[in-house]
């Protein structure tokens, strides 16, 4: 009975969990069951991913209504590696958010800041899981809302100008997502995913299909921050507290990008919304997004927003390998998402365990960090991830993404993979320069706070994965495959 | 069989080791790191011939250990440097040089035995890596910079080298390593990345400028790993290109100049570092077993030699606190024992008889004379009496002799000597007892270095170049010491392309207030303030819609209703 | 032109609040008229998810006799979602609105960002 | 050791031995019978001559080159 409902579980736990974390007394209690609930879930996420690997899908119908009338969710390798992601993030930043949101947010408010998470977590499974288009759109509302919120509660009082700016610009991008979904469904009456794959092709109203799919994918590429819809995205890193803009870079640009994969391949078709045109288009947004995110980032002289421009630039990667549109280069593009995730995550938490003290980002305000050498090994990995150092993650994804590249004989793509490279090489080094290498002047006795344990441990725990996942790739790798395979409907 | 992995995971082992335990123990924990290559050594001995150790990633099967004469010799060099480099470095209380270096020794030992291009591309970017590390430990802003252009050409030649291997994977679909054809993409990129660590021509120039910058004991690292993997690398993969022997010919000869007008001594090493390397590649390029012999055995030779000679500059930046040779001199009254020791290093690059120079590189001298290439012979041979001239004359000299400076440094610590010791006693028992080494080498050749016609021209030789350096100093024509810098191909990066940007910079100021205006004209109607700062809402609103309308645009545009 | 007719009466007023409420989010540096530009914006897409619903000549969707054109009924239950998702975000808007005004002791944008800069 | 090379005649002594080794191997060139690779070997005392001009050479073009390179040490920071 219960592993019927595994998948609902996964959106449904931490709905459920929310309010009562905003309930419980003690901000100890609260995040104990936010921490609880994380677990159950990395639990389910595994659970139902292994399930699914091979090839199979689960079918849930909500409520026992049978699609196209009744919302249903399906899972496959694609949004199960996705699920998977968000849980794991999730699990882990939890476990650092502890002692890093309780020197940022005062003691009362913590309550509500677990349960503002629990729905953050709820809209992005929601959006994951879900096989209607509408239910995605109102989850994405319930992440993007929540969000604003938590932005909201950043330490410098910026963070309110970002949220209200985010909640602008996210609102315009979800509204266009809106018209999308509506355009289509005047054209051909259907919101489920499958069902609506099935009418594409028969559609009478080809203009006002056309009109939706644009209108859609835009919404969704804003959200997704893909380059010239990318402004939002460094003010909210930059002024989010520390344990927010690591759930954030890991999780919501990639679970839009998602949707945009899902959306591209497996509703609209390859045949119809990936014309030679808008194929290139992506090759080319991708690449301006590498080129861009990364020349922004050396300029930067804050570390997180240094940090929120290298995800410009990681992201356009994800959408080349998509607009290569080959196994290879579509599995390169999954893959990224799950590897890039864990590695800013990493990342956004280093920065905000250099910033406990500080309170600020700034790179010459945390200049002479040499008081943690742990810290540095933590830069290290994730760095050289950035920049695609074999042994790491990142390494695997611009290989998958290069190869991809070579396969098509678009050399001068091959050509931007790797200077994306070497530019990362540059920011990441200035990081690293500033942090250890630049001593301090005057230098800052390290008083205030000291990272908890659990932030230790969560950094460690991605380090490790970020090393592991880059040493054995079966699993990462092999899921990717899969849902590549599915979704350009190869057979092995 | 429980020997059989690859040797480098000793060393990282050990890096990770004395990572997690120096904060228990400190920097007591150095005086362990010696055992650490003997260790290994041990490991590498006992190690079968035939064992193998590969790992899946991604569908790619990297090998990890691949085991042949060749590998082994420089697995045996590698180990020896880095025993040699431990105990030299025994002073260093730095976790971050202690940790690079074992990082470093690891990876070049990692990119010996690496069986395929993904596995040596691992290991080589290792190296970029951790080896800067050791030009970084310098903690000097001109280190920090030097660091930054060393890092950034080891990594371009990486990348150079990913590409290579990428586009060799995809028209062959294999990735092992073996020899392999200069012509064509996939080749012609696997060269240029080997050429950039083996410092070719006018790529030359990271060596150069990092090497000296770093720490006393982390050049002696640096001098012995990079550039001897890169002759590796070309030895097993290039053996043969006729192209290397006219690269090799150039790269003994331009930086003999060089050479003679730097000011600092570390300087004029990695300028003769250059020159030695260029006999080896001279050797690879040749391509016969003799002259293949010649290189590996010269690059055996070298990384003692030249390590000796960086050892015992080292130990003057240890106890000086520079190397610049317009402000040394009259050392050896106090530093009696390391300049003894110096001067054996430099009778041994110059390749006196009886020194491990001769033994080596006369069979690449042979091997040239045999290929018929007489012109590169005698190119050679000018390179020999200049290597003399500023490797074996001028650093002892101008160290050591000279100008009494009236500095009256205490002589160097007992490791440093012990090390120095160690790598002199190396360099005379190759020197005089060559076939120890013969029998490592990894191709079937009969040679023997010391019959007379070898000895007595080399004598000759570097006598009559010693005697040309008397005389243009008694003449007063030798150039003199000055602090100075000399342009070389850096000038490119350093000074011409930063202009440029400048340049380019200030095209765009003069623009700017144009393009201002036009912005504003533009955006009038929704501006209220100019500047953009960080919270300009309506900028970022706007941006994001004309985003959006090109992307619409462009999205309505392709589909079939316009096509 | 077909595009001008009666018929779509309906979509230019649905542009026209579109283009409104951009209008007033971008050029109004107060922060509540940009919310309620925002706020216009989504009303009109929700008068475009109704206007798809309606059918010339047809009634509420209550089976009755002596009516055979019925509107679709959908597309305004899911505008019900959406002014639901639509009034939580502007009251987030606010909310957000009063803590900047507490903060900066101004609701200007122009005001706030001289603020920041000085900072 | 410490003085020993401060004193003009141990340098004139050491000096004076290697001019007299730079003949011994001169005469040597003439009286041994060496080995002939190339053409240009057989010139009489081919390689003392060769190691003689090719350092002075060596030292010449690097004084020229000198004046075209040279720059101050902080050239590259300015």
């Amino acid at each position: 009975m219960i592993e019927n409902h595994m998948t609902i579980m996964l959106v449904v736990l931490p709905m459920l969990a929310a309010p009562l974390i905003a309930l419980l007394p003690s901000k100890n209690l609260s995040w104990g069951l936010a921490i609880l609930t994380a677990t159950l879930q990395l639990y389910l996420a595994v659970n139902v991913l292994l399930d699914v690997q091979g090839g199979t899908a689960i079918h849930y119908e909500l409520g026992g209504w049978a699609p196209p009338w009744g919302i249903s969710y399906r899972l496959d390798s694609l949004n199960g590696l996705m699920a998977l992601l968000v849980c794991l993030i999730n699990f882990v930043c939890l476990l650092y958010a502890k002692a890093s949101i309780e020197a940022e947010i005062p003691g009362r408010k913590l309550g509500l800041f677990y349960a503002t998470w629990q729905l953050v977590v709820t809209g992005l499974l929601g959006i994951v899981l879900t096989g209607d288009i509408f239910n995605l759109f109102v989850f994405l509302e319930i992440s993007s809302l929540s969000t604003y919120a938590l932005i909201g509660m950043g330490r410098q009082r910026q963070a309110l100008m970002a949220a209200f700016q985010y909640l602008l610009s996210g609102t315009l991008g979800a509204s266009f997502f809106l018209i999308g979904v509506g355009l289509c469904y005047a054209a051909t009456g259907t919101l489920n995913m499958q069902d609506l794959a099935s009418q594409i092709g028969q559609s009478d109203q080809p203009m006002t299909l056309y009109s939706g799919f644009a209108f859609l994918f835009t919404g969704l590429l804003l959200k997704a921050a893909i380059y010239p819809l990318h402004a939002w995205l460094p003010n909210v890193y930059q002024f989010s507290p520390q344990a927010v803009s690591a759930l954030l870079s890991a999780t919501s640009t990639k679970v839009a990008l998602y949707v945009v994969v899902r959306c591209l391949l497996d509703v609209f078709g390859v045949e119809f919304s990936l014309s030679r045109l808008f194929a290139d288009l992506l090759l080319l947004a991708g690449s301006l997004a590498i080129l861009f995110g990364s020349l922004r980032a050396i300029q930067q002289t804050d570390l997180k927003r240094l940090l929120a421009y290298s995800s410009i630039a990681q992201l356009g990667y994800s959408v080349v390998g998509l607009g290569l549109l080959t196994v290879t280069g579509l599995s390169g593009a999954l893959v990224h998402l799950f590897n890039h995730g864990i590695t800013k995550a990493a990342l956004f938490m280093g920065a905000g365990m250099l910033a406990l003290g500080p309170g600020t980002t700034l790179l010459t305000r945390l200049a002479g960090g040499t008081h943690r050498p742990w810290l540095l090994l933590l830069f290290l990995t994730g760095g050289l991830s950035l920049i695609g150092f074999p042994g790491t993650v990142g390494f695997i994804s611009k290989w998958m993404l290069a190869l991809a590249a070579i396969e098509q004989g678009h050399w001068w793509l091959l050509v931007v993979i790797l200077l994306g490279s070497l530019l990362a090489i540059l920011y990441v080094w200035k990081f690293i320069e500033t942090l250890y290498f630049v001593p301090q002047n005057p230098p800052e006795t390290s008083t205030g706070p000291v990272p908890g344990r659990g932030m230790w441990l969560a950094c460690g725990l991605l380090c490790l994965a970020i090393v592991y996942f880059g040493l054995d790739t079966r699993f990462t790798l092999g899921v990717a495959m899969d849902a590549a395979r599915q979704l350009l409907g190869v057979h092995p | 069989m429980m020997a059989e992995y690859p040797p480098f995971l000793n060393f990282y082992l050990a890096a990770l080791f004395y990572l997690l335990l120096s904060p228990l123990f400190g920097p007591r924990l150095r005086f362990l790191l010696p055992l650490v290559p003997l260790l290994s050594l041990g490991q590498l001995i006992i190690l079968s011939p035939d064992a193998s150790w590969s790992w899946q990633l991604a569908s790619l099967s990297m090998e990890w250990l691949r085991v042949d004469k060749l590998s082994l010799l420089f697995g045996y060099l590698f180990h020896l440097a880095a025993f040699i480099g431990f105990v030299y470095a025994l002073h260093v209380k730095d976790t971050l040089q202690q940790v690079s270096a074992l990082l470093y020794a690891g990876s070049a030992l990692g990119a010996v035995f690496s069986g395929d291009l993904l596995s040596l591309f691992l290991f080589w970017e290792m190296m970029a890596v951790s080896s800067s590390g050791l030009v970084f430990a310098r903690q000097t802003q001109t280190a920090r910079g030097a660091g930054i252009r060393y890092l950034i050409v080891q990594v371009l030649s990486g990348v150079l080298l990913l590409s290579g291997a990428l586009v060799q994977f995809q028209q062959t679909g294999t990735l092992r390593f073996d020899a392999m054809q200069a012509d064509g993409i996939a080749g012609g990129l696997i060269l240029f990345a080997f050429g950039i660590k083996c410092a070719f021509p006018l790529l030359h120039n990271w060596l150069v400028d990092a090497y000296p910058e770093s720490t006393a004991s982390g050049t002696l690292f640096l001098s012995a790993f990079t550039t001897k993997v890169a002759v590796y690398a070309l030895a097993r993969g290039f053996a043969g290109t006729e192209l290397l022997v006219y690269i090799g010919a150039i790269m003994t000869c331009f930086p003999i100049f060089y050479a003679v007008i730097e000011n600092d001594l570390r300087r004029v090493l990695a300028y003769s570092l250059i020159n030695q390397l260029g006999f080896m590649v001279c050797g690879v390029g040749l391509g016969t077993a003799l002259a293949l012999n010649g290189a590996v055995a010269h690059a055996f030779a070298d990384v003692i030699f030249k390590g000796l000679l960086f050892m015992s500059m080292g130990a003057v930046l240890h106890r000086v606190g520079h190397t610049l040779g317009s402000d040394l001199g009259g050392l050896h009254k106090t530093m009696p024992k390391s300049t003894l020791l110096c001067i054996i290093g430099a009778g041994s690059i110059s390749a006196f008889p009886l020194f491990s120079g001769f033994v080596t590189k006369s069979m690449i001298m042979s091997a040239m004379i045999e290929a018929g290439h007489d012109w590169l012979w005698l190119a050679l041979l000018f390179a020999s009496a200049g290597v003399f001239h500023h490797a074996g004359i001028k650093i002892p000299f101008f160290a050591f002799f000279a100008h009494d400076r009236g500095l009256r440094p205490k002589e160097a610590p007992v490791h440093m000597l012990f090390a120095m010791s160690m790598s002199a006693f190396l360099c005379l028992l190759i020197g005089m007892f060559p076939q120890l080494l013969y029998r490592l080498l990894p191709w079937q050749m009969n040679y023997w270095p010391y019959d007379l016609t070898h000895t007595l021209t080399q004598l000759q030789l570097l006598f009559f170049s010693a005697l040309a350096f008397v005389w243009l100093n008694k003449q007063g024509i030798y150039p003199p010491e000055l602090r100075s810098v000399n342009l070389d191909s850096d000038w490119l990066y350093r000074k011409y392309l930063p202009n440029m940007a400048r340049w380019l910079w200030s095209v765009r100021e003069f623009t700017q207030p144009g393009i201002a205006r036009v912005q504003s004209v533009i955006l009038r109607p929704f501006s209220h303030q100019s500047g953009l700062t960080a919270f300009d809402t309506s900028q970022l609103l706007l941006k994001l819609l004309l985003g959006l309308a090109i992307l619409i645009g462009i999205g309505l545009l392709s589909s079939d209703l316009f096509n | 032109m077909s595009l001008l007719s009666i018929d779509h009466l309906y979509y230019w007023v649905i542009v026209i609040l579109l283009m409104l409420g951009m209008y007033s989010m971008i050029a109004k540096p107060n922060l509540l008229k940009k919310l309620a530009g925002l706020s216009i914006f989504q009303s009109a897409i929700f008068l475009f998810y109704i206007s798809l619903g309606k059918q010339t000549g047809g009634t509420a969707p209550i089976i009755a006799p002596g009516y055979d054109t019925y509107a679709n009924p959908l597309p305004h239950v899911l505008m019900l979602t959406a002014i639901v998702v639509g009034v939580a975000t502007v009251a987030l808007g606010y909310a957000l609105i009063i803590r900047i005004r507490d903060a900066y002791d101004s609701m200007e944008e122009d005001q706030i960002r001289e603020q920041d800069d000085q900072a | 050791m410490s003085g020993f090379f401060d004193k003009a005649n141990h340098i004139k002594w050491i000096l004076r031995s290697f001019y007299g080794l730079c003949v011994l191997l001169l005469v040597l060139d003439f009286l041994l019978h060496r080995h002939h690779y190339l053409q240009i070997e057989k010139i009489p005392a081919f390689y003392p001559l060769f190691g003689f001009v090719a350092c002075v050479t060596l030292v010449v073009v690097a004084k020229w080159m000198r004046r075209l390179l040279k720059r101050d040490e902080d050239y590259y920071d300015g």
